[in-house]
C-alpha cells in the first residue's frame, strides 16, 4: 500500500493549499471545514464527501453547501439512510485508493457505524500484518447546546479515544477547522473529526495559506501561572471565558486546547502542569470514564509531585442530555462551573 | 377515543385538529416558545388518522420525530404535548423529550424516536411479549420510507415474520428522507413489492384518502389480531412543509409541492363529505372552533405551566430509588 | 409501571432461589450462570432468554446447554443473525412486561446493537420522564486469552461504563456469576453483564441458597495493608496470584474486585487507599480511556492527600488483540507486571 | 492462476487443495499447532473453486472467516496461510490475523473477516472506488446464508443497487449459521428471490458442481463488467464439518449429513471427469500427490519459521512512522 503514500500526503502540502487561499481570511467554522474539503477535493481526485443529504441538501448543517453544484453527484455523493454501509464503504474505497471523507450528520447515529469504526477500520492495518491501511477521514457533528434531546446531543469523541487505530481530532478554532482535514487526509490511518454543532456559526481568523495544523500537538490558547484549564472542542469558548474571570479575580489561568484526543499530547499537558501545579480539566463528555479521567491519570502518573492539588474535573451530569433549556444548560459545563472549580483548587474553596 | 371509528366526521375532526395544532407549532417556533428540531405532519395527516382509529386502547404505537400527530390521535391531551414541546414538568415527558420525544404510558405510545429506524426493533419486542404472554395486542410501527434502507428495518421486518408476530408495519411515503428522493436511496422504490420480499402480506394505500387508510388498516389489525402475523402498509403521502425548520428545500420544485397540495387529505376529505351530505359550513366552522379552542387552551396551560426543578435534572437516569442513582452519579464541578 | 415492580423482585427474593438449590455446592462459573438463568426461568414466566444459537445449539459457549430442552424454544429463544434487531426487541418485550436475558456471543459483536444499548435503552426512563423503565438482562461473552484475535478479544466493559442509564457488572467469581443474575433481573434498568471467556471453566463454591449478590458493592478478596490492587472480571486471578507473590516477597497487598463498573463502589475503593496509601489498577480494558483511568480520578478527587505514591494502572496494550500466542499474551495483563507495578509502588523500584 | 480457468482438472486440483489443506489444518489443530477459531470449508470448496476462477487478477475477494480456501484459490501461498495458522511472522498477516483474518494485499484479498456480514460494506466500497477511477474491475463478496440476516447485508445490497457497483455478492448457502437452520433465521428461504428484491439480477446455483458455479460465476463477472452492476448469486450447498472446533452438532441429524455427502462436490466431479474421460487413477494420484507436496512444505514452512518478535506488538496499530506510533501509546506496567 506504500503506492498510495506519496500523493496521498499531496494535500497537505503548504504549496497546494496555499494556491486557492492565499491572503489571511475571517471566516464561520463551518466555512472553514468547507473550503479546507473545497480545497481537498481540487488538489487530489480521489478525495470525494459522501453521507446523508451531503448533496442536493447541503449537508443537515449546511457544511458542504454549494459543493455538490461545484464538483457533482459522483464526489458529493448522497447516501441512503445506511450508517453502517457508507461508513464500510468509505472504509473499502479507501482500501481502494481513495481519500474518502464521509459524514455523519451526528454522533449519536455514529453508533450504528460503530461495528465498522473499531471492528474494521481501526483494526484492519493491525490484523493485516500491516498491509492494508484506511486512509479514511470521518467527520461528525457532536455535542449539546441545541436543545435536541437525548439522541443528538452527546459528545462520544472522548469515547472514540479509546480506541487504538484510529485518531481522534476535534479542531475548536476556525484555523484548526481550516487547517486539520488536510492533515487528516494526508494520514494514512483512519482519522474521526468532531465539530461541535455550537461552533459552526463561530467566526475567526485563517492565516494566509491556510497552513496545514498537525494531528497530535495540543495548543496553549492562554498563557498562565496560577492554573492549567485543560480542554478541546466546544467547551474552549467556555474555558476562556472562565479564565477572563479568573484573570479578574487575580487567577492567571492558562488554558490548554487538546486538538487531539488520541493521542493526547502528554508532553504540552505535563509541561503546563509542571508550570502551573494546579489543574482542571473542562470536558462536555459525561464524567464517568471520559477523557478528562484519562488525562487525570497521566497527570498521576506523569507529574503526581508536581501538584499542588488533586486535579479536577467539570463535566457533563451523567444524564441523557434533557431537551428543555435550563434543563440541557444545567447538564453541560458552564463558565461558573470552571471559575468555581478552579477557584477551589487554587484557594481550597469556590 | 382508540375504538375503531366509523364517523367520518370523528376523522375529519381528528386531521383538523392535527393540522391546526402543528400550524401553531411552528409559529410557536418562530416565537422560540418551542426550540430544538420540530418536524411537522401537514399533509401526511390522514395516514395516521386512518391507521390509529383502527386501533384498540390496548394497542401500542411506536413512532418517530413527526410524531406530533401520532401522539395527539392516539389520545395523548393537547396540554401535555403543547408542555412538552414547551420544556415544561407538565409536559408528557416533563420536558425532557420535546418534539422528538413524545411518550404517553397510558396510551401505550412508546414515542418518539429521533433515530431512524429506531424504532422497529423496539415494536417487534413489544409484539414478541404479547405473543409470549398470550395477549391478543397488536403494535403499529410509525416509519419513513428513508427508514426502509437501515438495517434495522431489514432486521426487524425478518424478526417479526420469522417470529409471526403482531406487528402492523407503516411506512409514510412521503417520497423524501429530508433531501434524499426515494430512487435516490431505494433501489426498489416499490415498497409493497419490497417488504413482500420478508414473506408478509404487504398493501400499499393512497395516504391522502384518510377513509381508503382507515378501511385498510382495519383490515391489517383484523387480520394481524386473528393470527396472521406481521403486515406491512405503505401509504402513499407527501410532506407540505419543509423538513423540519432548518430546511432550504433545495431539493425539490415549488411545483411538485404545488402539485400535491390539490390532493390535501383535509380539503379533500371536506369535499366529498360536502358532496355526500353530513357536512356543511356550519359543522366545519364548529370543527375549527373546536380545534382553535383545544388549541388555545393547550397553549395557555403550556404557558402557565413550570419548568422541572433544576435540582431534579438527574431523577429517572435510573429508577426512582435505585442503587444506582445520583449522588453516586452526580459530578460536582 | 410501577406494576411491574413487586413481582419483578420476586426472582431476586431469598426464599424462591433457596427453594431450588438448598445447600452449598462447588459448580463452574459456566453452570453458575445456567443455574442462575434456570431459577429466575422458573421463579418468573416473564423471565426468558433469547440470543444467537443460545437454544438448539445449546450456547456458543455452552452456557445454556439443555435449557432448551426444558424450557423449549419459545422461553428459549434462538434468534436470527441481527444483534441490533434482538436487542431492541429486549428493549421491547421489557417494555411489554417482560424480563428478557438477551445473550450476545462475544462483546466485539455488541458493537452492532450499540445504538439500541445506549440511543434507547439508557436513555428511555429519561427520555420519557420517567415513564418507561427498561428491565432489561444483556449477558455478554468478553475478553481475551483464547487467541481469537481482532474481532472476538476485547473488553469493552469499562467503556459501557461510560454510559449513564445502564448498570454495568462483570462478576469474576463462581458465587457472584450465581447471584448477580436474580438481582439484575430485579433490577428495573437495563444491566450488562460481562463472562470473561477465560472464566467458564474456572471452578468455585456457591453458598447455601445461592444468595443473590447486590450490583454496586465492590468486594475485598483478600486483606492487605502494604497496597490495594484493584481489578474485576477477568484479571482477578491474575491480581491474585500477584498478591501470592508479592506475599511472598513481604509485601502485603489488599485485593478489591470491583464487581459493579457503573455505578463504582467508591466506599470500598476509598477505604482501601485510605487504609493502604497505594493503588495499583488491573484491567484488560486498553489503557487510554479505561475504566482504570477513571478509578485512578477518583481517587485523585477523593483521596489525593491519602496517597503515598502515584495510582499506577497495569492494563492491555494499546493493540487489537493479535492471534499468535505469545503476542496476545504480551498484549494482556501479567501476573509479573502486576507484581512489578506493585513493587514501584511500595518501593519506588520493580 | 486467478485467469479464467476452462481446464477442468485445473478445477480438480484446486478442490482437492483446498480439502486436504483443510483436513491437515483439522489434524494441526488438535496437535494444537494451531489454536483459537477454525472454521473450515470441507463439503462447500465447489463454490470458491468455481467462483474465483472466474476472476482476474485485477479483481478483488472479500471472504469471511471460513476463508482458507478462498485465501488459497486467489493465490495466496499454502506457505503463507499455514504460516499464518501457526501465527508465524512468515504467514500472510504476521501471525497476527490467523485463521479468520487472511490476508494479502498483492492478491487483493481482503480477508478473512470475523464480524459476520462485516465484509459487506468493504466490498461496496472496493466497488465505488473502481467506479470513481474508472477501473473495469469487480469485487467478489462471500458471505454465508446467516449473513443475510444482518443489516449490513441490507444496507451495503441496496447502495451497491442504488449506484450500480460492480459486485458480486455471493451466499454460500450452506443452511446452518451454527446451529441455526436457514427456515429459523430467514422468512424467506428462497435466496436468489430474497436478493432480488434489490431490483439486481438474482440467481442460485448447484454449490456442489464446480463446473455450474464456474459457469454461472463466469456469467455474473461478464456482465458486471459489461456494466450491468451488481448481481448476487446463491450457491447451494453443505458444511460437511462441524461449525468450528468447538460444535457438538446438536442441531442436526447425522443422516442429513451423511446424505449431503452423497454430493461430495470432489467425488462428483471425480466420477464425472472419469466417465467422461480426461481423468483416471494415475492422473488421480498426481494430483493427490501435489496437493501432499504442496501440503507439507507448507507445514515445513510453518514449523521452521519464527514467531514475531514481541517488541513488534505496537507495529501496524498505526502506519510505520505515524505520529500516533507506540511510545506515546504503548503504557508501560
Ligand atoms: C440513524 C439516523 N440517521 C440520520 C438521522 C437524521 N434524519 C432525521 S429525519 C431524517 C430523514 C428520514 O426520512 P424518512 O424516514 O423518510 O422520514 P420522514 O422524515 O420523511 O418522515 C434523517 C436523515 C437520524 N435522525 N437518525
Ligand atoms: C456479527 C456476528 N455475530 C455472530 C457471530 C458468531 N458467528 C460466527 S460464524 C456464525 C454463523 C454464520 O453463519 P453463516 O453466515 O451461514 O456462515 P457459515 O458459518 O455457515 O459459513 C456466527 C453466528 C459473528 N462472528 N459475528
Ligand atoms: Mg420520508
Ligand atoms: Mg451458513
Amino acid at each position: 500500500m506504500t503506492a498510495k503514500k506519496s500523493p496521498k500526503r499531496k494535500p497537505a502540502s503548504r504549496s497546494r493549499v496555499a494556491d486557492t487561499t492565499a491572503a489571511a481570511a475571517t471566516m464561520t467554522y463551518r466555512e472553514a471545514i468547507r473550503e479546507a474539503m473545497r480545497d481537498a477535493m481540487k488538489a487530489d481526485d480521489r478525495v470525494f464527501l459522501m453521507g446523508e443529504d451531503v448533496g442536493a441538501y447541503g449537508g443537515c448543517f449546511g457544511v458542504s453547501m454549494g459543493l455538490f453544484e461545484e464538483f457533482g453527484p459522483e464526489r458529493i455523493r448522497d447516501t441512503p439512510l445506511s450508517e453502517s454501509a457508507f461508513v464500510g464503504a468509505g472504509i473499502g474505497a479507501a482500501l481502494g485508493g481513495m481519500l474518502p471523507i464521509v459524514e455523519i450528520m451526528t454522533v449519536n447515529f455514529s453508533l450504528l457505524a460503530l461495528d465498522q469504526i473499531v471492528n474494521t477500520a481501526a483494526a484492519m492495518l493491525h490484523m493485516s500484518g500491516g498491509q492494508f491501511s484506511v486512509p479514511l477521514v470521518i467527520r461528525m457533528t457532536t455535542g449539546a447546546g441545541r436543545q435536541l434531546a437525548a439522541q443528538h446531543s452527546h459528545s462520544f469523541e472522548g469515547w472514540y479515544a479509546h480506541i487504538p487505530g484510529i485518531r481522534v481530532v476535534a479542531p475548536a478554532t476556525v484555523a484548526d477547522a481550516r487547517g486539520m482535514l488536510a492533515t487528516a487526509l494526508a494520514d494514512p490511518d483512519p482519522v474521526l473529526m468532531f465539530e461541535h454543532g455550537g461552533l459552526y456559526n463561530s467566526s475567526g481568523d485563517v492565516p494566509a495559506g491556510a497552513p496545514p495544523v498537525d494531528l497530535y500537538s495540543a495548543a496553549v490558547r492562554r498563557e498562565g501561572t496560577d492554573i492549567c484549564l485543560i480542554t478541546y472542542g466546544g467547551t474552549l469558548p467556555t474555558t476562556l471565558a472562565a479564565a477572563d474571570l479568573l484573570a479578574a479575580d487575580g487567577i492567571s489561568a492558562e488554558v490548554v486546547d487538546l486538538r487531539s484526543l488520541r493521542p493526547l499530547d502528554d508532553e504540552t499537558i505535563m509541561g503546563s502542569v509542571t508550570k502551573t501545579h494546579r489543574v482542571v480539566i473542562v470536558d462536555e463528555g459525561w464524567r464517568s470514564g471520559s477523557i478528562s479521567a484519562e488525562i487525570s491519570a497521566r497527570i498521576m502518573e506523569q507529574a503526581f509531585f508536581e501538584l499542588d492539588a488533586p486535579v479536577a474535573r467539570v463535566c457533563s451530569e451523567e444524564v441523557p442530555i434533557p431537551y428543555a433549556r435550563h434543563l440541557e444548560a444545567e447538564a453541560i459545563p458552564r463558565t461558573d462551573d470552571v471559575v468555581a472549580a478552579a477557584r477551589t483548587a487554587v484557594r481550597g474553596t469556590g | 377515543m382508540n375504538s375503531p371509528v366509523s364517523d367520518r366526521i370523528e376523522l375529519l375532526r381528528r386531521m383538523l385538529l392535527v393540522r391546526r395544532f402543528e400550524e401553531r407549532c411552528v409559529e410557536l417556533y418562530t416565537e422560540t416558545k418551542i426550540r430544538g428540531f420540530l418536524h411537522v405532519y401537514i399533509g401526511e395527516e390522514a395516514v395516521a388518522t386512518g391507521v390509529i382509529s383502527a386501533l384498540d386502547e390496548s394497542d401500542a404505537v411506536v413512532a418517530t420525530y413527526r410524531e406530533h400527530g401520532h401522539a395527539l390521535l392516539r389520545g395523548v391531551s393537547a396540554r401535555s404535548v403543547m408542555a412538552e414541546m414547551y420544556g415544561r414538568v407538565t409536559g408528557c415527558s416533563r420536558g425532557r423529550g420535546g418534539s422528538m420525544h413524545l411518550f404517553d404510558a397510558t396510551a401505550r405510545f412508546y414515542g418518539g424516536n429521533a433515530i431512524v429506524g429506531g424504532g422497529l426493533p423496539l415494536a417487534v419486542g413489544l409484539a414478541l411479549a404479547d405473543k409470549l404472554q398470550g395477549r391478543n395486542r397488536v403494535t403499529v410501527c410509525f416509519f419513513g420510507e428513508g427508514a426502509m434502507a437501515e438495517g434495522e428495518f431489514h432486521e426487524s421486518v425478518n424478526l417479526a415474520a420469522v417470529w409471526q408476530l403482531p406487528v402492523l408495519f407503516v411506512c409514510e411515503n412521503n417520497l423524501y428522507a429530508m433531501g434524499t428522493a426515494l430512487r435516490r436511496s431505494e433501489s426498489e422504490t416499490n415498497l409493497a413489492l419490497k417488504a413482500s420480499a420478508y414473506e408478509i402480506p404487504a398493501w400499499s394505500v393512497d395516504g391522502m384518502d384518510v377513509e381508503a387508510v382507515a378501511g385498510t388498516a382495519e383490515r391489517a389489525v383484523a387480520a394481524i389480531r386473528s393470527g396472521a402475523g406481521p403486515h406491512f402498509l405503505e401509504a402513499r403521502t407527501y410532506r407540505f412543509r419543509a423538513h423540519s425548520m432548518f430546511d432550504p428545500e433545495r431539493y425539490r420544485e415549488k411545483a411538485e409541492v404545488a402539485q400535491w397540495k390539490q390532493h390535501d387529505p383535509i380539503d379533500a376529505f371536506v369535499g366529498k363529505l360536502r358532496d355526500e351530505g353530513g357536512l356543511d359550513d356550519g359543522r366545519l366552522a364548529e370543527l375549527e372552533n373546536q380545534a382553535a379552542d383545544v388549541i388555545a387552551d393547550a397553549v395557555a396551560f403550556a404557558e402557565d405551566s413550570e419548568d422541572e426543578d433544576s435540582a431534579d435534572l438527574l431523577r429517572f437516569v435510573h429508577s426512582p430509588g435505585s442503587t444506582a442513582e445520583p449522588a453516586s452519579l452526580r459530578g460536582a464541578p
